[in-house]
Parts: C-alpha cells; structure tokens; sequence
C-alpha cells in the first residue's frame, strides 16, 4: 500500500506516453492524468490516518537481520505522508486547473507532471539515503523539463537551464555526502545510519556528510545564499507548475532537512542548541532577502517567487527551533502556506489567460472585470499575511510560542508583512485599480511582456476548471486553519512532530490569544505596507527617493544576476560557510555528554513509537 | 593498500578532468571527454567493477560524446548561418 | 597512500567546479558537470573497495571468496544512467537557448531574462 | 559580480569546502578497508537468496530494485523532456539543408565498418541484457549497447534509415512497455498479496543458470528495452536537430 503513492503515478505516466497517438481523447487522458493524482491524495489521505506510528515497509519484503537492511524501506508518518498529501492535492489542482489553459499539447505535459508526483512522493516516504536521492533526482528531471516547456518563449530556457544546473550540483554534492557516510557506516537504511552516528562521537565524517547532504536539499528549499534559482525559474514556468514548485517543492528540501537531521545525523551529532541557532540564523536571512527582494518586484510571478523565498525562511526558523512545537508549527505553515500560495498562483494565472501579462504596472486597474478572481486572490493574499483563520496564522503562532523570543517573533512578523504588503498592492492596483498608476519601468515592461503565451483559446471569460480550483485552494486554506483549532487535531499534529522527532511532547498545542493578535496584527499591517506602496507618491516621507517594485537599486541585481557561474559560486560559499561553522562547533565546544542514547537492534525497524500524550 | 594499477590510473584520471575542465574548444573537449571516459572505464576496471566498466564505456565514452558532438554540430550550423 | 583515491575525487569536484564557475560557454558547462558528477563514482567505488577483493561475480568461483562491495557498484551504475539522462536534458536545452539567442554565453543570455 | 571577484571568492570558498572534505575523508576507514555491513550482508546472502551469480545485478534488480524503478524512470522523463524542449515550435518551418543531403558528410572508411559493426552490437546487447543473472551485465549496458547499434547505423550515414527504424510513436510505445513493464512486475507481486517488486517467479534450482534468479532476467529485460529506446529516442531528436534544418 505505501508503495502505491509512487507506483500508480509512474504506471498513468507510462500507458499515456503510449497513448500519445490519441491525443485526439484530449479530454480522457486528462482525466486520466487528474484521476491518478486525485487518486493518489485518496491513497495519502488514508495512510495519514492509518499510521498513527511511523511504520515501515519493505520492498521485495527484504526485512532487517540483526539490525542490518539489505531492502529499501519506506518509513511512513503522518507528517511525511501529510506533505506528500498536499503535494497531491495541488497536483490534482494544477491539473484541474491545465484542462482549458494549455491547448494543443501532446500528452507530454501531464507525463512529466506524474513522473513530478512520482518523485514527490518517493522523497516524501522514503527511509533510505541513496533512494531519497533518486526521486529527488526524479523530480529534478522532471522539474526542468516542465520549466522549459514553453521554448518558444525567451525566458524559460534560460530561467530552465539555471535550475538545472544549480540543482544538479546541488544533487551530485547531496550524493557525495551519501557516499562519505556510506564509506564508513555501510548502511544507507537512515534508521540504521542513525543509529550508528548515535553511538559513536561526532567525528568530522558525521558532520561533513551532513552538511553535504543537505547541500541539495539546501539548493532546493531556496535557502540564501542558496535561493539565485528559484526566481528565474519560477518567473519562466508555466503557471500551473508554479503552483507545485512554490507549494510543495520548496517545503520538500526543507522537509528532507528535517528528516536528516532528526532521523540521520542529529541525534548524533549533540550540540543541539547550537546547530539550531545556526539554521535559525539562515532562516532569518532567508525570510528578510525573499522580503525585501519580494517588496521590489514588479513582475507577479517573480514577485511571489520571492514571497515563498520569505516563507521558506520562516519554515526553517520554525524547523531550527528543534521542538515539537516548533516543527508542528513550520508543518502547519507550510500546508497553509501551499494552499493560499498556490491560489495566488492560479489567481495570477487567470490573469495571464484572460489579460495576457503578469507586469504590475501594466496591469493596474485592468484586473477590474475579473471580480470573482480579484475577490479570491485578496483573500488569499491576507491568508498569506497570517490572517485568522487560515491556517498559516496558527502555524506561525506555534513557531512565535516555540520561539520564545521576541526578537525573532518581530523579525519573522516583518517579513511577513512586507511579503504579503506586497503581494496586497499588487492585488489593490491590479483588482482595484487602488492607488496612483505606476510609472513605467521600461526594461521590467519588456520583460513582462514577453509572458505572453502560455495559452490560445479564447480569454472572453475564465473558464470553470480555472476558478473553481481557485476557489477550492482559498477554501482548503480556510478549513486547514479551522481544522488545526480543534484540540484533537492540534494534538494529533503536536504529537505527530513530536514522533518526527523522536521527543517527548512537552504541551499541548493551543490557540493562544497571542498568536490570534500577531495574525491580526500581521494581516494589518500587510494591509498597510501594499496601501503604501499603492499611494507611495502621496506620502510625503517616502516620496522622490525610491519608487515601491523599481529595479533601481543595482547591488540587489549584482546578487540575483541571472549568471549560472555567480549562483554556483555561491553554493560553494554558502556550504563552506555552514561546513565551517558546524566544524567549529563540534570543535570547539567538544562532545556534548547526555546526547546520545544507547542503541537497540529494534530501532532499524521502527524508531520512534512512544510519544507522550497529554494526560 | 592501493595497487601500482590503480594509483597510476588515478593519476591519470586526475589529469584527464583538468584536460576536459581546461579545454576551451568545444570539439576537443568532447574527445577529451570520450577519452576521460575511457580512463574512468580502466580505474573502475582496476576497482573490481566490471559492470560499472561496461556502462561507463558504452555511456561515457560513446553515448555521452555522441550527442555532444550532435548538440556541438548543430550549434555550429546555426552560428554559420548567423554569419552568412 | 591510503587516503589517494579520496584525494583524487576532491580534485576532479573542485576542477569540475572550477570549470563550471569559469565557463563562458553552456556546453563547457555541461561537460563540466559531467566532470563533477564523475567524481562521485570514483568516491562510491573507492569507499566499497577491499584490498585484494575479487568482482562480486561468483559464475565460476566460490561464494565464500573475498569480494569487493556490490552494494557501491549498483549505486554506481544507477549514478550513470542519471548522469546521461541529466545532461541529455540540458544540452537540449543548450541547443534551444542557441537557436533562441544565437548565443551560449550565460553572460549574454542574461540580457534575454523572463 | 565581475570574473575576477567571482574567482576570488570561488577559490576561497573552495579551499574551505576542500579543508572540509580532507577533514571527512580521515574519517574513513582508508582505501580497500571497507568496514560494511551492508556489502558483505549482501555478498553472504545474494547468491542463496536469487540464484543470480552476478550479485550487482541482484542488487540493482532484487534487493534495491526500487531505486531502479526511479531511475529508469528519470530516463523516461529526460527522454519525454527532450521531446518537450526540442519540439517543432509554432513558428518554425521544416526544411532540409542546402545541399539537399540528409548525410553527415562521412567517409567510407567509416561507414563500411560502421554497417559490419551493426549486427554483431546487436547480438551482444541482446546477450548482455538477458544474462543480468549471470555476469557483469544487464540491462543498463544491453540496452545501450543496443541502442549503439542504431548509432551505428546512424554513423554511418543513413539518417534516414535510423528515423525509419526508430519511428518516434514505435520509440515511446516501446518505453511505455519497458518503464511501465518493470513497475506492473512489482504491481503483480503486490496483487499476490507479496510487498511490491517481491520476486514472486520461481527462481529456478541451479544459481547462475540462465533461467535462475526469478524476476531479475525478466526485469532486466524491460531496464534494457527502456534504457535502448530511451537513447535512441534522445540521439534521434538530436540528430533531427543537426540534420533538418529549421528556421524561425
């Protein structure tokens, strides 16, 4: 049953492949397409639910003898399969959504998309290091295949060659990490390396694989200095995909971070607060970059390409907090976050089918005959800025209790704001019509208007299978919210991240009146910062000095050049960074005692039963 | 212990990269490349993998340069044709 | 001696790296990274490897002789196909962006940025 | 950032990442002193527990042959994207080349080896891609052997003859059979109530015999028909591309 998520996608991808020649059946091999990826949330659905433990399935039922794994295991939560889920939803979205946009493809497009939900849920389930590196590497191919779909327009190449390759060597210098730890453990079962790391004392080897390891997952999760990628590559991509790349894709390197380090290396490697505050650091960064750059784009896409470049850094912040509260908070996030992102991804989608540009200054008022998208795209712009009761405000109400610092919880809130302000004034001067009419920024207007062709048929009026999706998304990020407040889910979840981690849970997961105010407060002020930038001119402080979205500011270009050679340059430089910072710490301060536990042969098998609950 | 074989091909192998890497002409690249191929077949031959030999003959040293050389030549037409 | 072959793979990542980094030319990037990606082999056959281990082929000799890891050799292999598959892919999108620009210069295909 | 500060800061970071890597690498055992488990676990096991003498191959197509599944399956979606990006596009027209030849300009030294060469390249990818039980081969290295066949053909000339022998709906229908093949053979474990890619054929009495090992010569065989059309298809989009030309 677990092995169903990945193997049902692979086999629809397989017979439609084949039935390329009938691409007359349009209708039916799409169908075919969304049918499998429904079916596959379906499958997810129920493991969720099924596995209230991690369990543990092997392939070709080659079970462990004496602590050693021969097969390939897939170890499933509900967290992973959680994610997986998600993923799966908005496939099914993107799909839904690609009926009527898209015409005249082959069936190509939706081979590539199942072999991405493939790979997705592959990276999601397994339990084994060098198989995680294969659907990642799955997904990888298929990623930049899709990105690069539409080559008669002049971005995606380009956009589509610098993922490719910042990816692929992110990959390759995941795999060498996978083959030092191999050298010397023998096992690529992560249970089993565990369990090895845990009973020997952190030695370079320990830590320098898991900084390469995670150098991949690093890449993919758009972390800075790691992030150059995701903005080419999103401002490229068809719509649909987008939704994918920002919804799930991103939150997945993250999620392979976590399982590193909490299945692999962290319990070995001590110094947990040290190691926290490292990735609580590059999650800051991370959040205040994608903010900032996200507060100067004019291009939407790119402009929410840099807003999920701020959240992103808001997961990690939650996952370096290293408490259950913390990552249930981050998982909560990132579902919340997928939903209403890839909204606004539809949303801005629509917009392109029916006005055929995504530029912000061209667009400025022009979106007022598209009531029913503009109403959905503001809502899920304010959900995005943690209004309650979406479910990205208890997230980061979790986050800000784990936190327990106000520093960090001002900082995060800032992001926020100037993320979702940004995406608010987009949605006020696009919709509404708010606001004074932008000037024209030439060179963003060129670029803007070179995304014109992602679809042909007739924009008189957006079609059902474009707004409904759309509507659903805002929906699920709602109910996401409200499903979280009810104790017994919040509970569960809590719970579920505190198996994740191998930890007991300390509290119960509450809404707390705290958290309810930083939402309003956030959701405010994003409604202040995109009302600034709409009436910019007008207030006398700001005016004359920087116009909100132009690309004025060359230093911000000199980082997100464009150039492959610059981005690889700095994954060196951020990997030798984090290596080096991790080496010291693991140095300088000595082994930590108390931070490893004794081993049992059991625990190849199944790690992590007992979780306290709440009595 | 590493055998004489063996360390005479890694060092072989170690070149080979700087000469692929180094190389500026995009067809000698790919013959170095071809070549750099066969280098690597040898060292994993001298590894005790035979089938990684094999693979890596027919993909590294044939397969790989094929369609280079395909990508290479028709790159080369269309910069002939920007020319003319 | 005994540390050579990892020496040896730390050369072939960084020059591939370098190459990378330096390069002018798409397809000397692509060849680069087929470079850096070939580093990984030799460092999954290198760490597999038993000093006087025969191929972990036993058609015509005992079961019980001392072999080499298998395990690294399949990984190996895996690592191939993907190498080919990956760089496939992005020549051709090498070749588009040629026929789209006229150039394979990352530093001129900016200018043509979405 | 200029050349020279991306050097700069390249260099410095690489002799970081480099220190970082010298200080992983004494941790490892040393060369030739792989410590396992995992290797020998599988060496002890393989060959009683397949019947297949070649133990990479049980490997790859038994004990992790999941990860196979995702490879060939990496293949497949590289091929498909190909197709995708190398696609005639709207505003393209088909023509051939000036000179009206559709041959590179190849001399008879080697096109004539090239034709003898074909047949037996055939012969061995076949042998290579049903012998994965037995010896240092299987489907990776049969199917491109195989797929060099048809490379030679193309070298030698006849471009037009490869694109007949390779039509682009015969190429995908025959990935769609080998990738799809290999996942329905883990599928029918599952539906015999076995965990997926179980080797549910019996796996015949003598080791190393070309019938033993189960399911590892059937699904070899699909890896090599997967892995063969994959290349063919991925050099005949090329070779498409530098023979027809197409202007916009």
């Amino acid at each position: 049953m677990p092995s169903l998520p990945v193997v049902l996608p692979l086999i629809a991808a397989a017979v439609l492949l084949a039935a390329r020649p009938l691409a007359r059946y349009r209708r039916v091999l799409d169908l075919v397409a969304a049918g499998t990826s429904a079916a596959v949330a379906v499958l997810l659905g129920i493991l969720i639910f099924r596995t209230d433990h991690a369990s543990t399935y092997w392939f070709a039922g080659f079970r462990p003898a004496h602590g050693i794994a021969v097969g390939i295991a897939f170890t499933v939560g509900p967290l992973n399969a959680g994610l997986a889920c998600v993923g799966a939803i908005l496939m099914t979205a993107a799909m839904v959504f690609s009926w009527r946009y898209f015409t005249g493809v082959g069936t190509y497009f939706h081979v590539l998309m199942l072999t991405f939900l493939a790979g997705l849920c592959g990276f999601c389930l397994t339990g084994d290091v060098f198989d995680l590196f294969v659907w990642f590497e799955l997904m990888g191919v298929s990623a930049y295949a899709l990105t690069a779909y539409r080559p008669e327009e002049r971005g995606p190449i380009q956009g589509a060659l610098n993922f490719a390759i910042t990816n692929s060597v992110g990959a390759y210098l995941s795999l060498t990490g996978i083959a030092l730890i191999y050298g010397r453990t023998g096992a690529l079962n992560m249970a089993q390396i565990g369990a090895w790391v845990s009973r020997h004392p952190p030695s370079g080897l320990v830590v320098i694989a898991f900084v390469l390891v995670i150098a991949g997952l690093l890449v993919k999760s758009a972390i800075v200095p790691f992030h150059f990628w995701l903005a080419d590559a999103h401002a490229v991509a068809p719509t649909p995909l987008c939704v994918l790349f920002s919804g799930v894709m991103v939150e997945l390197g993250l999620y392979g971070i976590a399982r590193m380090y909490w299945s692999v290396f962290g319990p070995g490697l001590g110094h947990r607060a040290a190691i926290g505050r490292v990735f609580l650091v590059l999650g800051v960064l991370t959040a205040v970059v994608g903010a900032l750059y996200c507060f100067r784009e004019r291009h939407v896409k790119r402009l929410l390409a840099f807003s999920t470049i701020s959240h992103a850094g808001v997961f990690l912040a939650g996952f370096a907090l290293l408490s259950p509260l913390g990552l249930a908070g981050a998982a909560l996030y990132v579902a919340g976050h997928a939903f209403v992102k890839a909204a606004l991804f539809l949303g801005a989608g629509i917009v392109l089918h029916r006005l055929r540009s995504v530029n912000e200054t061209w667009l400025h008022g022009r979106g007022r005959k598209l009531p029913v998208t503009g109403a959905l795209f503001t809502a899920a712009a304010l959900g995005l800025a943690d209004l309650p009761p979406f479910g990205t405000f208890l997230g980061k109400g979790w986050i800000d209790d784990a936190a327990g610092s106000p520093a960090v919880t001002i900082i995060l809130l800032a992001c926020t704001i100037v993320a979702a302000g940004s995406v608010l004034r987009v949605a006020g001067g696009v919709f509404y019509g708010l606001g004074d009419p932008p000037r024209e920024d030439e060179r963003m207007a060129a670029e803007a208007n070179e995304e014109t062709g992602e679809t042909d048929s007739a924009r008189q009026r957006t079609p059902l299978t474009m707004s409904v999706p759309l509507a659903l998304l805002v929906a699920a990020g709602l109910a996401t919210g409200i499903a979280a407040m009810v104790p017994r889910a919040g509970d569960a979840l809590l719970s579920a991240a505190a198996q994740f981690q191998a930890q007991p849970q300390a509290r119960p997961a509450d809404v707390t009146v705290s958290s309810v105010v930083t939402g309003l407060v956030s959701a405010a002020g994003a409604v202040g910062v995109g009302l600034a930038g709409l009436y910019w001119r007008r207030i006398p402080v700001l005016r004359g000095r920087y116009e909100p979205g132009a690309r004025g500011t060359g230093l911000a270009d000199r980082f997100q050049s464009g150039v492959i050679n610059d981005y690889i340059t700095w994954v060196i430089a951020g990997l030798a960074c984090l290596g080096g910072v991790l080496a010291a710490i693991i140095r300088l301060r000595g082994l930590a005692p108390g931070s490893r536990r004794p081993w049992h042969a059991s625990d190849i098998s199944c790690r992590r039963r007992s979780t306290t609950r709440r009595p | 212990m590493i055998e004489i074989l063996q360390a005479v091909m890694l060092v072989m192998v170690a070149a080979g990269a700087l000469a692929v890497t180094r190389a500026r002409d995009r067809v000698r690249q790919v013959l170095l490349l071809s070549g750099y191929g066969l280098l690597l077949a040898i060292l994993f031959f001298t590894f005790q993998a035979p089938d990684v030999t094999l693979s890596e003959l027919t993909v590294g040293t044939v397969v790989l340069p094929m369609i280079l050389l395909l990508a290479i030549f028709k790159v080369r037409r269309g910069e002939r044709g920007r020319e003319e | 001696m005994e540390y050579f072959p990892f020496v040896v793979v730390a050369w072939i990542l960084a020059v591939g790296l370098h190459g990378i980094v330096t390069s002018r030319d798409l397809i000397h990037t692509i060849i680069c990274l087929v470079v850096v990606q070939s580093s990984t082999y030799v460092l999954l056959l290198g760490v597999g490897y038993v000093t006087g281990g025969v191929a972990p082929y036993f058609y015509d000799i005992s079961a019980r002789t001392k072999a080499v890891d298998p395990v690294v050799q399949a990984l190996s292999l895996t690592d191939i196909v993907v190498e080919a598959a990956v760089t496939a892919l992005l020549l051709s999108f090498a070749v588009q962006a040629h026929k789209r620009f006229g150039t394979l210069d990352p530093h001129k295909l900016v200018e043509f940025r979405g | 950032m200029s050349p020279r500060q991306r050097l700069v800061l390249f260099t410095v970071a690489m002799a970081g990442l480099a220190a970082c890597f010298a200080w992983a690498v004494a941790g490892l055992p040393g060369f030739g002193n792989y410590p396992g488990p995992y290797g020998p676990v599988i060496l002890h096991d393989a060959v009683g527990q397949t019947h297949a003498t070649g133990v990479v191959s049980a490997v790859n197509f038994e004990y992790r042959g999941f990860d196979t599944v995702g490879e060939e399956f990496i293949l497949f979606a590289a091929a498909a994207g190909l197709s995708v990006v190398l696609r005639r596009l709207r505003d393209e027209r088909e023509s051939r080349p000036v000179d009206n030849s559709n041959r590179l300009p190849v001399p008879d030294s080697v096109r004539v080896p090239a034709l003898i060469f074909t047949g037996p390249t055939v012969l061995i990818g076949w042998w290579l891609a049903s012998h994965a039980q037995t010896n240092p081969s299987g489907g990776f290295q049969g199917g491109i052997m195989l797929a060099s066949a048809l490379i030679l053909i193309y070298l030698a000339g006849e471009f037009i003859a490869f694109r007949r022998l390779s039509p682009v709906a015969l190429l995908d229908a025959v990935e769609a059979v080998g990738a799809g093949g290999f996942a329905v053979i883990g599928l029918i474990a599952l539906a015999m109530g076995l965990p997926y890619l179980d080797n549910f054929v019996p796996l015949g009495t003598i080791p190393g015999a070309v019938s033993s090992g189960g399911t590892i010569p059937l699904i070899s065989f699909f890896v090599g028909l997967e892995v063969a059309a994959a290349f063919v298809a991925i050099i005949g989009e090329f070779g498409e591309q530098t023979l027809l030309v197409r202007r916009s």
